[in-house]
């Protein structure tokens, strides 16, 4: 199992993370190219992510987002290309290892534990950070280090006041925060959300763009959104993407003069109106 | 071994081989289109067999017994497929599993009301009893040549219902994306009934074609269950031509395995499963 | 339902049992006996199918390798010593899960099912091929082993009663065991991983290990009760390893329903029971099972387990004459 | 704690499912008490029944009774399925209290029943099962055989076949204990006349894909074939030896349950197929046709050698009341009654070894027009060595 083997390069990419805390971009995908058959989904794709800084992908439905950010999460390996966590080589990492090494993600369709307390949930992502299977006897229950953590968290992401509820209970923008939560307690370095704002009220997204301006200082953020007014909050670097293509990339004043992209957003049904 | 014995055991193993994949290709089609696992399809095997045995004492002849037992397997496959397992599509696995392993139970006992625990024999069809002298002491049944004739014609027949009809088309669709299908305003159910039914009759036919060789007898199913399934999960769920090659394997490794190993001949197969799993835990021919 | 009432229900539950053998009824102290090892079988496999998602259809090739090795770790005509067969047999049923979960885990869904069907099929056949396991006829265990510790002897398993409440101590451990385990932050994973596999993944988890580690473990236990089988019995055959006794104790859990130790013990008697029943009204038993199996399957979405919370619904829902 | 709830509810439902099946009562009076634990569905049913039949006929003939005393049946069927062997014996044993255990057919269940005899100091007749051992190390003063054992047949199919001159032979059985010994008894015997075995093929039990075999017997080119095979899977293998043409140069040889009961199923492969065993058609003697007719009568159809030997497993057991006074209760003096009864049975009369295994003629018969006719006999008063019996 390639799960086994990585154990070492794991440990040497932490140890990276810790020494290289500061100014270096700490997760950089160069041409990463995803095939499926004779179809490509994403082609010569670069992308860059900074400590403080938030970066959004944005593009058409089937611009190939979502296959960009599973390729940097490790759902999906690329066909080419090679991806780098603060200079150590990654690209054969499972997700897991890249859980392990720094990089969280949430996803487009909330995923989460239903039947689990929002708690529960939160804990379990915390408990990932210290694995001791062997201790099969200890009550996870009086892993006080791991609820104290999961509380934070779930403070951190707006959620202190639902603490106990089952989570599928939860309203949709709750849910949505509780990911977020998972994602913070996992110690994550670089967090790469998926539409956290999707099938969000107002209130909701104004309360999440609180929760992801929060969150920016101390992390590298990797945001897929659609909503304009929240992108344009929030984002200190924006990559437009066209059939698996980046068209442009940079500061949002830019994009937002780009013709290029003015053009591949005419007649589309959310064009962006600025 | 001389080299007449292995060219032989080779015939031995491609017979062997051609039936398993007729079995199997039924079971793989259900799998793989309908995502159902169906542990009951050793007893339409099982079903095929008694057929066999009873229209043959009935009409005197097999090949009436099959040109009969072909249509009324269809129709019993496709009964079974509106009363039960239409249910199951939306079920997890577990569930089918369940209903499937109770369906076992109550075809066995059924068999035992109604045909009795006896051993019987089906009679090779005149035309077929000859045997054609392959050395001095050893001939070759002709019956198991027709079998082989047979299992081939059929995995044609299949290759051309699934590359070159409309219905075939639906198949494979329905093997990708069952959203797509029904968005084409396909009618899908009815593809599953006949899939089910096609399934069926397949399994009961290689049981009606091997009654004369193996003799009908209790619990005759259960075997072919599970080297099915092996075939199965060597060749790729749903993928007929991994069911193809799986089978000729799995001949090969059982007919040699007999001769050159018999403490472990059981096993062979198996062992054989293990290593393609090591190699591609999804089969050797992966569905898309 | 309060945990008080709980713990009495099941202390009640407990008295019960220890109860048997005060009946003098040797066949029945056998049959509840038999009964206790199939609920400590039925609880392990309880552990892969209600508590991490994997649905086993080989569990019984666990069983019978600790039966199996009962037998052939004992000397022809001699007692063996019960300190060493005991954890050799269940270390052994461990091992070779922890071998054959090495190759199935990396299957899912109808796959896994399969896959563990057909590695059972291949611990049949070493039984019953080679020269190791004699055949279909099986192996006789005639001496049950001893409990002797340097000229003491603690309980004597030749005796009906000791041998039984050696059984029930061990269906007491084993559900202690399992019952820690499943609060312990490796138990939260496997709850996990049954719940959303891939979110774990996405959470660092190496599922995998996990997996792993629960497989063998259920191999372990499913060996506990191979070994206490093959001692009650004093006779192992490759049919301990079928994939009937699999589908059995499959049926077992989910009689029982899934994800509860107490619903597996509860299906061990259930489904033992109904074996019983039938078996007394028509030789063709067989057919009654089955008809219930499929009733149950079509008319009781979510098994058996699911009937007490529907009496309860309906018993709430006509509140009034109360 | 929900699910607790219903586990403890669930608990109780299994409990009262088992008290059920435990209110079941049992009559208690002084008839008695025979249980047969036999195969009554699955592959050997019908030998199951024909045991039972052969029995209860004898009973019949002595006007219901045994010593003297009327008889109640207790039944179990036996599914052939050693796995559950130890428990079904123990039902008759322990829940029934049965003063006389007959059973069975499959050889690995009698093994199981023969262990539980002892262990309980019941009666056991065996009436068919032939494995060696319960006449050799397991035998006991409590466990007899109305039958044979593996050994008896092939021991005598070996003599016979060394007689005629056969020097290379191969052997072909199922990879299970009584296939074994039946090859082993003919090796012995034919080994040491001078034949021999030039290979011992063994397959799984119950497997039936015989072609690789029959390759490799083309190629080994024997004098001759010894297989030890019986119900369905010998039917289909004598089918096809015929189809690949080996009938007809090499000759077929084996214990007589190749053919028994399977005359209809291989039809023309099976004509002047060659067998021994200790029963045959057209005996010369005066039981059997009386035998016959009586059976036919009740019956309505032909017995065979199971109805024999559960004909004899009542004759044995009569023999023995008789000699306590009819009082089952005094085990020593039936087991007295039984080791020096002269058994005036269908097949001709027998007695009884040491180990009580039956003495007796083992027949050469040939398949003449659907019957298994008898040639002549290939052993007079053939005794198994019972090796490794110590009483």
């Amino acid at each position: 199992m390639s799960e086994v083997i990585n154990e070492g390069l794991i440990a040497a990419a932490k140890a990276a993370a810790k020494a290289a805390a500061g100014s270096a971009p700490l997760l950089v995908a160069e041409r990463i190219t995803r095939r499926f058959g004779g179809l490509v989904a994403n082609q010569d794709v670069c992308v860059s992510l900074e400590r403080g800084k938030v970066h959004v992908l944005l593009g058409p439905n089937g611009a190939g987002k979502s296959t960009c950010i599973n390729m940097l999460s490790g759902d999906l390996p690329p066909s080419e290309g090679r991806i780098h966590f603060m200079g150590r080589d990654i690209t054969a990492l499972s997700a897991a290892q890249r859980s392990q090494v720094g990089i969280g993600r949430s996803y487009q369709r909330t995923n989460i534990f239903p039947q689990f307390s929002v708690l529960e949930n939160v804990r379990l992502a915390a408990q990932s950070r210290r694995q001791q299977a062997w201790r099969i006897f200890s009550r996870a229950m009086q892993q006080q280090w791991a609820l104290d953590k999961a509380r934070a968290c779930i403070d951190e992401a707006g959620l202190g006041s639902k603490v106990d509820w089952i989570a599928g209970v939860l309203s949709h923008g709750e849910q949505r925060q509780l990911e977020i939560a998972m994602v913070l307690a996992t110690d994550a370095q670089v967090l790469l959300l998926d539409e956290p704002l999707a099938g969000m009220g107002s209130d909701e997204s104004a309360r999440m763009v609180e929760v992801l301006k929060r969150l920016k200082p101390t992390r590298a953020i990797l945001l897929v959104e659609h909503d304009m007014d929240a992108v344009f909050a929030v984002a200190d670097t924006i990559t437009v993407m066209v059939n698996g293509q980046v068209l442009e990339s940079g500061p949002p004043e830019q994009i937002k003069a780009s013709v290029a992209v003015q053009q591949a957003y005419l007649g589309q049904e959310d064009s962006f109106h600025v | 071994m001389d080299f007449a014995s292995i060219l032989i055991q080779t015939l031995n193993s491609l017979q062997y081989g051609l039936l398993l994949f007729l079995v199997a290709s039924g079971l793989t089609l259900v799998f793989g289109i309908m995502g159902i696992i169906n542990l009951a399809h050793g007893s339409f095997y099982m079903i095929g067999a008694y057929l066999a045995f009873v229209l043959t004492s009935v009409t005197g002849s097999l090949f009436t017994a099959i040109l009969l037992g072909i249509p009324l397997t269809f129709a019993i496959g496709a009964l079974l497929e509106w009363a039960l397992f239409s249910h199951l599509y939306k079920r997890d696995h577990l569930e089918q599993v369940l209903l499937t392993y109770g369906l076992i139970l109550i075809f066995e006992e059924l068999r035992s009301l109604l045909v009795g625990d006896e051993v019987h024999g089906v009679d090779i069809p005149a035309l077929f009893s000859a045997s054609i002298p392959l050395s001095d002491v050893l001939s070759y049944p002709v019956y198991r040549l027709v079998i082989s004739a047979v299992c081939i014609v059929l995995a044609l027949g299949l290759y051309f219902l699934i590359q070159r009809t409309r219905l075939g088309m639906m198949i494979r669709a329905g093997n990708h994306d069952r959203s797509m299908v029904e968005a084409l305003g396909i009618n899908i159910n009815m593809i599953y009934r006949v899939v089910f039914a096609l399934g069926f009759a397949l399994a009961a036919l290689a049981g009606m074609l091997a009654a004369p060789i193996s003799s009908v007898f209790p619990n005759m199913g259960s075997h072919v269950l599970i080297i099915s399934f092996v075939i199965v999960v060597i060749g790729g769920i749903g993928s007929v031509w991994g069911a193809l090659i799986a089978a000729l394997v799995i001949g090969f490794a059982d007919t040699f395995g007999k001769v050159l190993l018999p403490d472990f001949s059981g096993m062979v197969v198996y062992l054989v499963m293990a290593a393609v799993l090591l190699w591609r835990p999804e089969g050797i021919l992966k569905k898309g | 339902m309060n945990s008080t009432a709980s713990t009495t229900l099941k202390l009640l539950g407990l008295l019960l049992l220890a109860c048997v053998p005060l009946s003098g009824e040797s066949f029945y102290v056998e049959l509840a006996a038999k009964t206790l090892v199939l609920a400590i079988f039925a609880m392990s496999l309880d552990l892969l199918v209600g508590f991490t998602g994997l649905v086993s259809f080989g569990h019984a090739a666990y069983f019978g390798v600790a039966a199996y090795a009962v037998a052939l770790l004992s000397p022809k005509y001699e007692a063996a010593s019960l300190w060493y067969v005991l954890p050799a047999s269940v270390g052994l049923s461990a091992l070779a899960a922890l071998l054959v979960g090495f190759f199935v885990l990396r299957t899912k869904g109808i796959y896994f099912i399969m896959v563990t069907l057909a590695f059972a099929q291949l611990a049949f056949f070493v039984f019953h091929d080679t020269p190791l396991g004699g055949g279909s006829d099986g192996i006789y265990l005639n001496v049950k082993p001893t409990a002797e510790i340097a000229g003491w002897l603690p309980f004597d398993l030749d005796n009906p009663s000791h041998l039984y409440y050696f059984i029930l101590a061990a269906l007491v451990g084993v559900y202690a065991f399992l019952a820690r385990i499943l609060q312990s932050p490796f138990g939260r994973v496997l709850v996990g991983i049954k719940s959303n596999e891939h979110r774990m993944q996405s959470m660092g988890y190496l599922t995998f290990r996990y997996k792993l580690a629960a497989f063998a473990l259920a191999g372990g236990l499913g060996g506990v009760a191979g070994f206490l089988y093959a001692v009650v019995f004093g006779f192992v055959t490759p049919e301990l390893l079928s994939w009937h006794q699999s589908g059995n104790v499959l049926l077992m859990v989910i009689l029982g329903g899934m994800g509860s130790l107490p619903g597996a013990i509860a299906g061990a008697f259930v489904f033992t029971g109904m074996q019983e029943l039938f078996a007394s009204w028509t030789k063709h038993w067989q057919l009654v099972m089955g008809g219930v199996i499929v009733a149950a399957v079509l008319f009781l979405p979510g098994g058996l387990a699911a009937v007490p919370d529907r009496i309860k619904r309906s018993l709430q829902g006509g509140g009034s004459n109360e | 704690m929900g699910h607790t709830l219903n586990g403890a509810f669930k608990l109780g439902i299994g409990m009262a499912l088992v008290a059920a099946t435990l209110g079941t009562s049992q009559a208690a009076d002084d008839k008695i008490k025979v249980g047969f634990m036999l195969p009554y569905t699955g592959t050997y049913a019908s030998l199951g029944n024909a045991i039972t039949n052969g029995f209860k006929q004898f009973v019949a003939e002595q006007g219901g009774k045994l010593g003297g005393r009327e008889i109640e049946y207790y039944t179990v069927d036996d599914e052939s399925d050693p796995a559950k062997a130890t428990e079904n014996a123990n039902k008759l044993v322990k829940r029934d209290k049965v003063d006389l255990l007959v059973g069975t057919v499959h050889s690995g269940v009698a093994l199981a029943m023969a262990k539980v005899a002892r262990e309980n100091k019941t009666l056991l007749i065996v009436p068919n099962a032939g494995a060696d051992e319960i006449t050799g190390p397991l035998c006991a003063p409590n466990v007899f055989r109305s039958s044979f054992s593996a050994w008896q047949p092939s021991y005598a199919m070996g003599q016979l076949m060394a007689q005629k001159g056969l020097k290379k032979v191969v052997t072909l059985t199922w990879k299970y204990s009584f296939g074994q010994q039946s090859v082993d008894g003919f090796k012995e015997a034919f080994e040491k006349s001078g034949g021999k075995v030039v290979k011992d093929m063994t397959l799984p039990f119950p497997n039936v894909e015989f072609q690789p075999f029959l390759t490799e017997i083309a190629a080994l080119k024997p004098d001759a074939v010894f297989v030890f095979f019986a119900g369905a899977g010998a039917a289909k293998f004598v089918k096809d030896y015929a189809a690949a043409g080996l009938n007809r140069s090499v000759p077929l040889y084996g214990p007589g349950f190749l053919t028994d009961g399977n005359l209809d199923a291989m039809g023309e492969a099976g004509k002047g197929l060659q067998t021994t065993l200790h029963y045959a058609d057209g005996l010369d003697n005066k039981k059997d046709p009386a035998f016959r007719l009586g059976y036919a009568k009740t019956y309505k159809m032909q017995p065979d050698v199971y109805a024999v030997q559960g004909y004899d497993a009542a004759q044995l057991y009569n023999a023995g009341l008789k000699a306590a006074g009819g009082d089952a209760g005094k085990q020593a003096e039936v087991i007295k009654g039984m080791e020096s009864a002269r058994i005036d049975s269908p097949r001709g009369a027998f007695t009884l070894s040491k180990a009580h295994n039956p003495v007796q003629d083992i027949y050469l018969r040939e398949v003449q027009g659907g019957q298994n006719k008898v040639i002549s006999i290939a052993a007079k008063g053939l005794a198994d060595p019972a090796r490794g019996c110590k009483m």
